[in-house]
């Protein structure tokens, strides 16, 4: 397996970058500016995992639909312009240690998991072992996986869909006041 | 940094740059006289001839004008009509915030002067040079359409004729 | 492909670290969607360099994302009707929320 | 549906309307180029009206036009003379404040002033708008009038209230000469 | 209606209210006392044969020596007009509202005040609107008001 | 989602705004997209007509009388020149009165064309507002034809006209009304029919007879809430009772209704104009007013019907030169005035239609 | 992957252009700021507090039931790219997902939720 | 990797000249494409420049005779080159930065605004082969990278921190949520009988004779054809959907605190929307760059965009302006039903075979 390249590490730079600004910055809607740029270089990787389908739809959604109606949410928010304002909460210290060690952790595993799991047959980690080839096709094996083997699923996520709409109009519904 | 402030200084230094900067010049004071954007600005009758002159008829749009809402996309505001008092220093607001070089057309005899209003008016105000720099001043109450539009063109040659200098300064 | 998961586990601590430290509530709802992202990572690296065959991890990545809008809009909605009742969306107000 | 498709054919007939005058030419004409006729009437810029002949201005100072002006943008200085005669010294027009409403045309009796089918007066300075005698005369040397009828529409005889000055248009064609001015010494 | 027999209908009717005056030249003109004026509006707007529900027009005249407020009203249904002013000291002049029967007069008497100053009682909403907002030379449309740089007309003799 | 209130916030509609016609300044109050206050202010086009009307003789009033209602000049000349008249007990000329009443019917059609053509562009629709002006030079050079301006007349006289229509007028004006006739007609396939311009217009600004006579409304707007009222008819002046002409009333009192009254307006001075054009007498144009003219002591208050509603003119004369005062009105001043009843949780969107149906205009409120 | 190689650049390219075209005005274009230039424009008056207040948005509820929408669309990419050769089972399978999420927006049609409050 | 294909066939000899000519110098494998791209880049930036300009110039003329008068005039034949002058002269406007405006998001707005029209041209089918890079998810790409759109606009409106300008954001944004579904809806029409997300590959599959064209080859074509274009015109906020800048009732909308230069940009990329809305749907619905042979491809293109940017040319000066509720229910109550249904019409025809 290859090095990952620079555009590897560009986009890893941009996306650890961008969501830090995500949790630091004071002003929200930098935040969620700062949001929508992570999550588009999120979708630059998959562009490198071949996922072209999940990046654009990444981008589609979360861009388009969810970063919008976040941005949305955020107009309703007080206090905007005063920069005095405190965005975190006294958990700061706290939540700094639990990540840091979460995240020291999580790297620690996955190191050690990479030295530690060796296969037998051709001595290198499980993982780094490539079982068959991608389909060429991204958008076209999605959509046979989909209509097929997930058909289940697929259906049950216009359930899921359904039942989120109609929780957030009810929630979101006039009051009968 | 504006470098253009001080290309005069730098031309003299470059063998053949006061022809690079006249023909600079020229250039960009060309693309400044022909494309003048204007503030939509009308407050009494005048503006009514403003109109028409944007309309079929007379068609401002042939002269490269055409008009924005808003004071930071205009170069130029075509005041059409009486300025009072109390209008005047939102005039002079509009003119502030408008994004330089900037001109000002005074049109009809109301911005020059006070127009018929100069005489026992205790709220106009007599002359719009009073309160912003004023570049042509067209009179006529109201001026044809035509007279308007050869103010324009006067102040299209106005703006070749001047120097660099003069609209970095304005 | 190490990199992928390093990447996937630091953008998922940073995650958790705005869940945690957050005072608007929609500012929790973003760090979640980051840790999603995190998250969906990993299933598609390991679709390209462990199983290949099939793209049964870009399916999940999919559905991940489907569950996480559903997720920001129900999530959303709740801010809006926080709104509503405390008129702000700060945390503070929601005494329930707080651990 | 039917409302939708409805909708749709006004929208493509609105859209054919306009579309049409598409095709059609213009009614532009290009200013500078091509002008718009003026029509006789019509009140351009004040101008002072001089003799064909002689190239002398046809004005006597008799001041109606200053007195009828509402906006008292003619301002004329015209001290007697030794003679009792008055002699034109100043006559200035603040263009900025004329209104050109055409009553000063109409309360002179000797087609002295005008306004004439001009426009294109714009400048720089502010001062420039102020005309003095010179300049009123200059633009109006080209402006072709017609002297006075000798018989006047019926405000003018009360104008002074000075029964000489019906006489004096009769007199005003004949001032072709400069010095006839003089006769109009009045008031 | 005729305009004589609207003029002969109020002298009986109100004659107690409205005086008729002769300088009026074409409508029929009153003369009305401050004190009475909300009384007479209602009145005329509420009578039956008259109906003057319509404002048409409310002003103040500075005539040097006292100040005249006129009242145009008019009618829609029968289509009467007529007119009726007060006259009122031209110190501490002040007069009702009649916002309550024509609500018109709202912006009618706040140009009244502001321009003549003429204290409108119950008002409610006497702010300067038509003059700039840091005006501070008065009430203009008074004969004597005068300002650094106010130009007259210059005389012509 | 009635129930979230967020902040309110103050937004600044004018002076120099796009839709307001000139100076008008509306302080909005709004929650999100709508409006639920409306302060008007005005005074940014106050030039004191009335007091230099004050200092000026009669005859020089009317030109600065031009300039208080500009879209509709022939309308202040006259009105101002129908009072002098009232005053001093002037019989006008036949053909004077038939040549007022040609002017203020095509000045008339002239406003209302802008009228059409703002109302267009504020709904969105900039191609009418195009086709209006176009229209409405026809009238421009008819009108610069007889009395040499185009906006500012001067026109109409104390005591009848300044001078007689040239030859050609009568041909030309046949021409004219008979192109605006068929335009209107082109106007209304153009916009009547279109669903987003009925969307944006029917049902939108409901203003009540009752309101309306309440604050003084007049002209097309009180005709389009459902009052029978025309001052040419109700309370005649000139010459109109010799015209056969309808008054247009609309029941619904919204902005489709007020636009449309407008265009009927528009068919009715053609009709109005063609008469006056067949009965055209020959004859003095002026009755003889001198040049001093001092109207007996007294005063008078007339009005006429004009393309904004009532528009009056009150004079005070003491006998001399001057007048005492001159006091005009205006229709849009009451038209102004009504316009806060209707921020009931309106969209801005709206409002700009409401305030364009209203066809204010600026110098006639502030004077 | 190389295609998207061409985004990636288009991103910069696109970002340096405009960038250059900025950073050439400003060699040519005057400076001079000062305080009257820069208050915001409100039609010549001065503006009436920050425009940052908690905005009303009655779009909010439109926003949610897109964000349920563009999920849908997302997943019918796939299934039209595959129509061709799956037949009648996906279509009835799409219609089923289809008429699922319509149930929803006709309950939001319903509810009054697509009424501009 | 051969990155000769991507270039038109006429132009062909030149590329591969250039192509050499850049291996000459010794660049190679990544660097190579990127060089390459990033000449493209500049390309389609000068292509779109000219595009632009010539929209806006065509744009006053037509609007100009759809009103009787002529539109610019003095600059050159017509005035030519009237809408470079107004380019020229918006770079040497000052740039007012308000003091209260939001910094950084009032700085990269703009440049959001144009990249993202801009990006969309990485797979804009221009003629037989002239494409920047054949993405498989083409016009999924599209749609993601429009997205972006909003997005600036958002930053332009709150950037501002201008009350007009935070409305015109909102109403675009409002906007876009409603109208990307019908779009993406019929879109799908097409995609089902080309099976295929690429640009090319959809349009390849319309070759032919015009009633290949999939306006007319597609069960109820013009359906989607017309929903297409309704929803275009509101993405590329065009009459009578230009809600976001409307100019009497927002003065300028989002992008009233800008000038100069960043202005230019949120103007460049209207017009560059403009075009891209129109040039996908001749890609989708009127067979791209097909046309016969003698003539090349790309004025194929170009032609067929045209027209479609005559179409909105015309919505744009005829129809008023549609409230934003009024927007609103329309694309949620009429617009979406119909696309839906029109598409799973069109799924049935398809499986029926209902078509040519
Ligand atoms: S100059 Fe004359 S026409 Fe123009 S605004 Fe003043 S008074 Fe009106
Ligand atoms: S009225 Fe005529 S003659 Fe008398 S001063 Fe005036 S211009 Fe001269
Ligand atoms: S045209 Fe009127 S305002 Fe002008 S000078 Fe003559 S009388 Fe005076």
């Amino acid at each position: 397996m290859a090095e990952p390249g620079i555009v590897f590490w560009i986009l890893a730079v941009v996306t650890v970058a961008s969501a830090v600004m995500v949790v630091t910055l004071k002003n929200i809607f930098h935040c969620a500016l700062a949001l929508i740029l992570c999550l588009f270089s999120v979708a630059g990787i998959y562009i490198l995992l071949n996922a072209e389908f999940l990046a654009a739809a990444q981008v589609l959604i979360y861009v388009g639909a969810v970063a919008i109606l976040m941005i949305f949410a955020i107009m309703l928010t007080s206090n905007l312009a005063s920069k005095a304002i405190r965005q975190s909460n006294e958990q700061v210290m706290v939540g700094t240690v639990v990540s840091v060690l979460f995240c020291g952790g999580m790297l620690a595993l996955i190191y050690l998991t990479d030295k530690a799991i060796v296969s037998e047959e051709t001595g290198v980690a499980f993982w780094r072992q490539v079982r068959g080839t991608l389909p060429a096709d991204n958008v076209a094996s999605l959509g046979g996986y989909l209509m097929t083997k997930f058909m289940l699923p697929f259906e049950v996520v216009s359930v899921l869909l359904l039942a989120a709409m109609i929780g957030a109009i009810v929630l979101a519904r006039k009051e009968k006041a | 940094m504006g470098l253009i402030k001080k290309l005069p200084y730098y031309s003299e230094k470059i063998p053949g740059g006061a022809i690079v900067l006249t023909s600079l010049e020229a250039t960009l004071q060309f693309a400044q006289a022909k494309s003048l954007w204007y503030l939509l600005f009308g407050t009494a009758c005048c503006a009514i001839e403003l109109m028409c002159t944007g309309a079929s008829r007379y068609d401002f749009d042939r002269l490269g004008m055409i008009f924005r809402a808003s004071p930071r996309q205009s170069d130029l505001i075509l005041a059409a009509g009486t300025i009072t008092k109390k209008m005047a220093p939102r005039l002079r607001r509009l003119y502030d915030q408008m994004a330089e070089p900037r001109y000002v057309i005074a049109m009809g005899g109301c911005t020059v002067k006070g127009g018929p209003f100069y005489y026992d008016s205790y709220a106009v105000e007599k002359g719009i040079d009073h309160i912003v720099p004023v570049d042509i001043y067209i009179p006529g109450c109201p001026p044809r359409p035509e007279s308007l539009m050869e103010g324009c063109l006067h102040l299209s040659e106005k703006i070749r004729r001047q120097k660099l200098s003069d609209w970095q300064e304005k | 492909m190490l990199f992928y998961l390093s990447l996937a586990a630091v953008l998922f601590a940073v995650g958790l670290f705005g869940v945690l430290t957050r005072r608007n509530t929609i500012g929790i709802l973003m760090s979640l969607e980051l840790m999603f992202n995190a998250a969906n990572i990993n299933f598609v690296a390991f679709n390209k360099y462990v199983w290949a065959d099939g793209l049964i991890g870009q399916m999940f990545a999919v559905f991940i994302v489907v569950v996480a809008a559903a997720e920001a809009v129900v999530g959303l909605a709740i801010v809006l009707l926080l709104y509503r009742n405390w008129q702000g969306i700060d945390t503070d107000h929601v005494s329930v929320m707080k651990w | 549906m039917l409302s939708i498709v409805k909708g749709i054919v006004e929208l493509v007939r609105g859209m054919t309307i306009t579309g049409k005058h598409l095709g059609k030419h213009a009614v532009t004409l290009q200013y500078p180029e091509e002008k718009w006729p003026m029509p006789e009437r019509s009140r351009g810029i004040v101008v002072l009206l001089s003799d064909k002949e002689t190239g002398a201005l046809n004005c006597t100072a008799c001041m109606l036009c200053m007195r009828a002006c509402p906006t008292a943008a003619i301002t004329i200085d015209a001290p007697r003379g030794e003679d009792k005669k008055r002699q034109l010294k100043v006559f200035q027009l603040d263009v900025g404040i004329c209104c050109f409403c055409g009553l000063c045309e109409e309360a002179c009796n000797f087609s002295a002033i005008k306004l004439a089918t001009k426009y294109e007066f714009s400048t720089e300075n502010k001062e420039d708008l102020v005309w003095d005698m010179h300049k009123l005369q200059e633009v109006g040397r080209d402006v072709p009038y017609e002297a006075r009828p000798k018989k006047k529409p019926a405000p003018k005889p009360e104008s002074q209230s000075q029964p000489p000055q019906t006489v004096n248009p009769v007199a005003a064609p004949e001032s072709e000469s400069s010095e006839d001015e003089k006769k109009e010494g009045e008031a | 209606m005729t305009r004589d027999q609207l003029k002969d209908y109020i002298g009986s009717k109100y004659a107690s209210l409205m005086t008729p005056l002769d300088t009026g030249r074409f409508d029929p003109m009153f003369e009305v006392k401050a004190d009475r004026l909300f009384e007479v509006s209602r009145a005329l707007r509420d009578d039956e044969n008259l109906k003057l529900d319509f404002l048409c027009n409310m002003h103040a005249t500075d005539t040097r020596e006292n100040f005249e407020i006129v009242y145009s009203i008019a009618s829609i249904t029968t289509k009467l007009r007529l007119d009726f002013k007060i006259v009122m000291p031209y110190q501490n002049a002040e007069i009702d509202s009649v916002q309550e029967v024509w609500p018109a007069a709202n912006w009618y008497e706040r140009e009244m005040w502001e321009l003549f100053g003429i204290n409108v009682k119950n008002h409610g909403n006497l702010k300067r609107f038509l003059l700039p907002d840091d005006w501070n030379q008065g009430h203009p449309m008074r004969k004597d008001w005068d300002a650094p740089d106010f130009v007259r007309m210059p005389e012509i003799q | 989602m009635s129930a979230v209130r967020t902040e309110e916030f103050m937004v600044n509609m004018g002076p120099h705004h796009p839709s307001t016609h000139g100076v008008c300044r509306l302080l909005l109050t709004m929650d999100g997209e709508k409006v639920i206050k409306i302060e008007p202010y005005i005074g940014y086009l106050h030039r004191s007509i009335e007091k230099i009307c004050e200092n000026r003789t009669y005859h020089q009033c009317i030109p600065i009388l031009d300039r208080f209602e500009y879209v509709t000049a022939m309308s202040c000349n006259y009105v101002f020149s129908l009072a002098a008249e009232k005053l001093a007990q002037i019989e006008v000329p036949e053909r004077a009165e038939y040549l007022r009443v040609i002017m203020l019917e095509l000045n008339r059609i002239a406003s209302h064309l802008i009228f059409f053509g703002t109302t267009a562009m504020d709904l969105g629709a900039l191609t009418p507002f195009l086709y209006a002006l176009r229209e409405r030079e026809y009238i421009m050079d008819l009108f610069e034809m007889t009395c040499g301006q185009r906006l500012t007349y001067n026109y109409i006289r104390i005591g009848g006209v300044s001078r007689d229509i040239p030859a050609e007028f009568v041909p030309k004006c046949r021409e004219a009304i008979k192109i605006i006739d068929q335009k209107v007609d082109e106007y209304m396939a153009l916009l009547n029919g279109n669903p987003i311009w009925q969307k944006r217009t029917i049902g939108v600004g409901y203003l009540s007879p009752e309101l309306a006579v309440a604050y003084g409304v007049s002209g097309p707007i009180l005709r389009a809430s459902g009052v029978d009222f025309d001052i040419r008819r109700d309370d005649p002046y000139s010459i109109y009772d010799r015209f056969d002409f309808e008054i247009p009333v609309r029941p619904n009192g919204d902005v489709f209704d007020r636009y449309m009254l407008r265009l009927d307006e528009i068919k009715q001075s053609v009709r109005i104009i063609s008469q006056a054009l067949d009965g055209l007498p020959e004859g003095e144009i002026k009755a003889k007013v001198p040049l001093k003219f001092k109207p007996p002591a007294g005063e008078v208050y007339s009005r006429i019907e004009n393309s904004r509603g009532e528009m009056g003119v009150y004079i005070l004369s003491d006998g001399t030169e001057k007048p005492v005062r001159v006091k005009t009105r205006g229709g849009s001043y009451n038209h102004l005035q009504v316009l806060p009843e209707f921020a009931t949780d309106i969209l801005i969107a709206d409002l700009v239609a409401i305030f364009a149906s209203f066809d204010i205009i600026m110098p006639e409120v502030d004077r | 992957m190389t295609e998207y190689l061409a985004v990636l650049i288009f991103i910069f390219a696109g970002i340096g252009i405009v960038l250059f075209t900025f950073l050439l005005s400003r060699l040519l274009r005057p400076i001079n700021p000062y305080h009257e230039k820069n208050i915001n424009y409100e039609c010549a008056e001065n503006p009436i507090g920050t425009s940052w207040v908690k905005f009303n948005n009655r779009f909010y509820i439109f926003a949610l039931i897109f964000v349920i929408f563009d999920v849908e669309v997302v997943f019918l990419f796939p299934w039209a790219v595959v129509f061709g050769q799956l037949g009648l089972y996906a279509l009835v399978e799409m219609v089923i997902f289809i008429g699922i999420l319509f149930f929803g927006i006709f309950y939001a049609w319903r509810k009054g939720a697509l009424k501009w409050v | 990797m051969n990155l000769i294909p991507i270039v038109a066939v006429e132009l062909q000899p030149i590329f591969a000249w250039i192509y050499r000519w850049l291996e000459g110098l010794g660049l190679q494998g990544t660097l190579l494409t990127v060089v390459v791209y990033a000449g493209l880049g500049v390309m389609v930036f000068g292509v779109l420049a000219v595009l632009a300009l010539f929209l806006v110039w065509w744009e006053r003329k037509i609007a100009g005779h759809m009103q009787q008068r002529f539109g610019p005039m003095r600059n050159g034949w017509h005035g030519w080159y009237q809408t470079m002058m107004d380019g020229l002269k918006l770079l040497q406007k000052e740039d007012v930065l308000v003091d209260t405006r939001d910094k950084v998001v009032f700085f990269w707005a703009p440049v959001i605004c144009f990249v993202a029209a801009f990006l969309a041209y990485v797979v804009m089918p221009f003629g037989d082969g002239l494409i920047v890079a054949d993405l498989n998810v083409g016009i999924l790409y599209i749609m993601a990278v429009t997205t972006f759109t909003v997005i600036s606009l958002l930053m332009a409106g709150w950037g501002s921190n201008n009350k007009y300008a935070l409305l015109g954001g909102m109403r675009s944004a409002a906007q876009v949520v409603s109208y990307e579904v019908p779009m993406v809806a019929s879109i799908l029409t097409v995609i089902l009988f080309t099976g295929s997300l690429s640009m090319v590959d959809i349009v390849e599959s319309q070759s032919g004779l015009v009633f290949n064209w999939f306006v007319f080859r597609l069960p109820f074509g013009p359906v989607a054809f017309m929903i297409y274009i309704t929803a275009a015109t509101a993405e590329a906020n065009r009459t009578p959907f230009d809600i976001p800048e409307a100019e009497q009732e927002l003065v300028a909308g989002f992008n009233v605190e800008y000038s100069g230069m960043k202005f230019a940009m949120f103007f460049l990329a209207e017009f560059v929307n403009m075009f891209t809305v129109s040039a996908i749907a001749v890609t989708l619905f009127f067979g791209g760059w097909q046309g016969w042979e003698f003539i090349p491809s790309w004025i194929w293109f170009l032609g067929k965009t045209f027209m479609v940017v005559l179409l909105l040319m015309l919505f744009r000066w005829t129809y008023p302006r549609l409230r934003v509720d009024q927007l609103m229910e329309f694309a949620w109550k009429i617009l979406i039903p119909i696309a839906f249904v029109n598409l799973i019409v069109a799924g049935w025809m398809k499986y029926a075979g209902w078509y040519w």
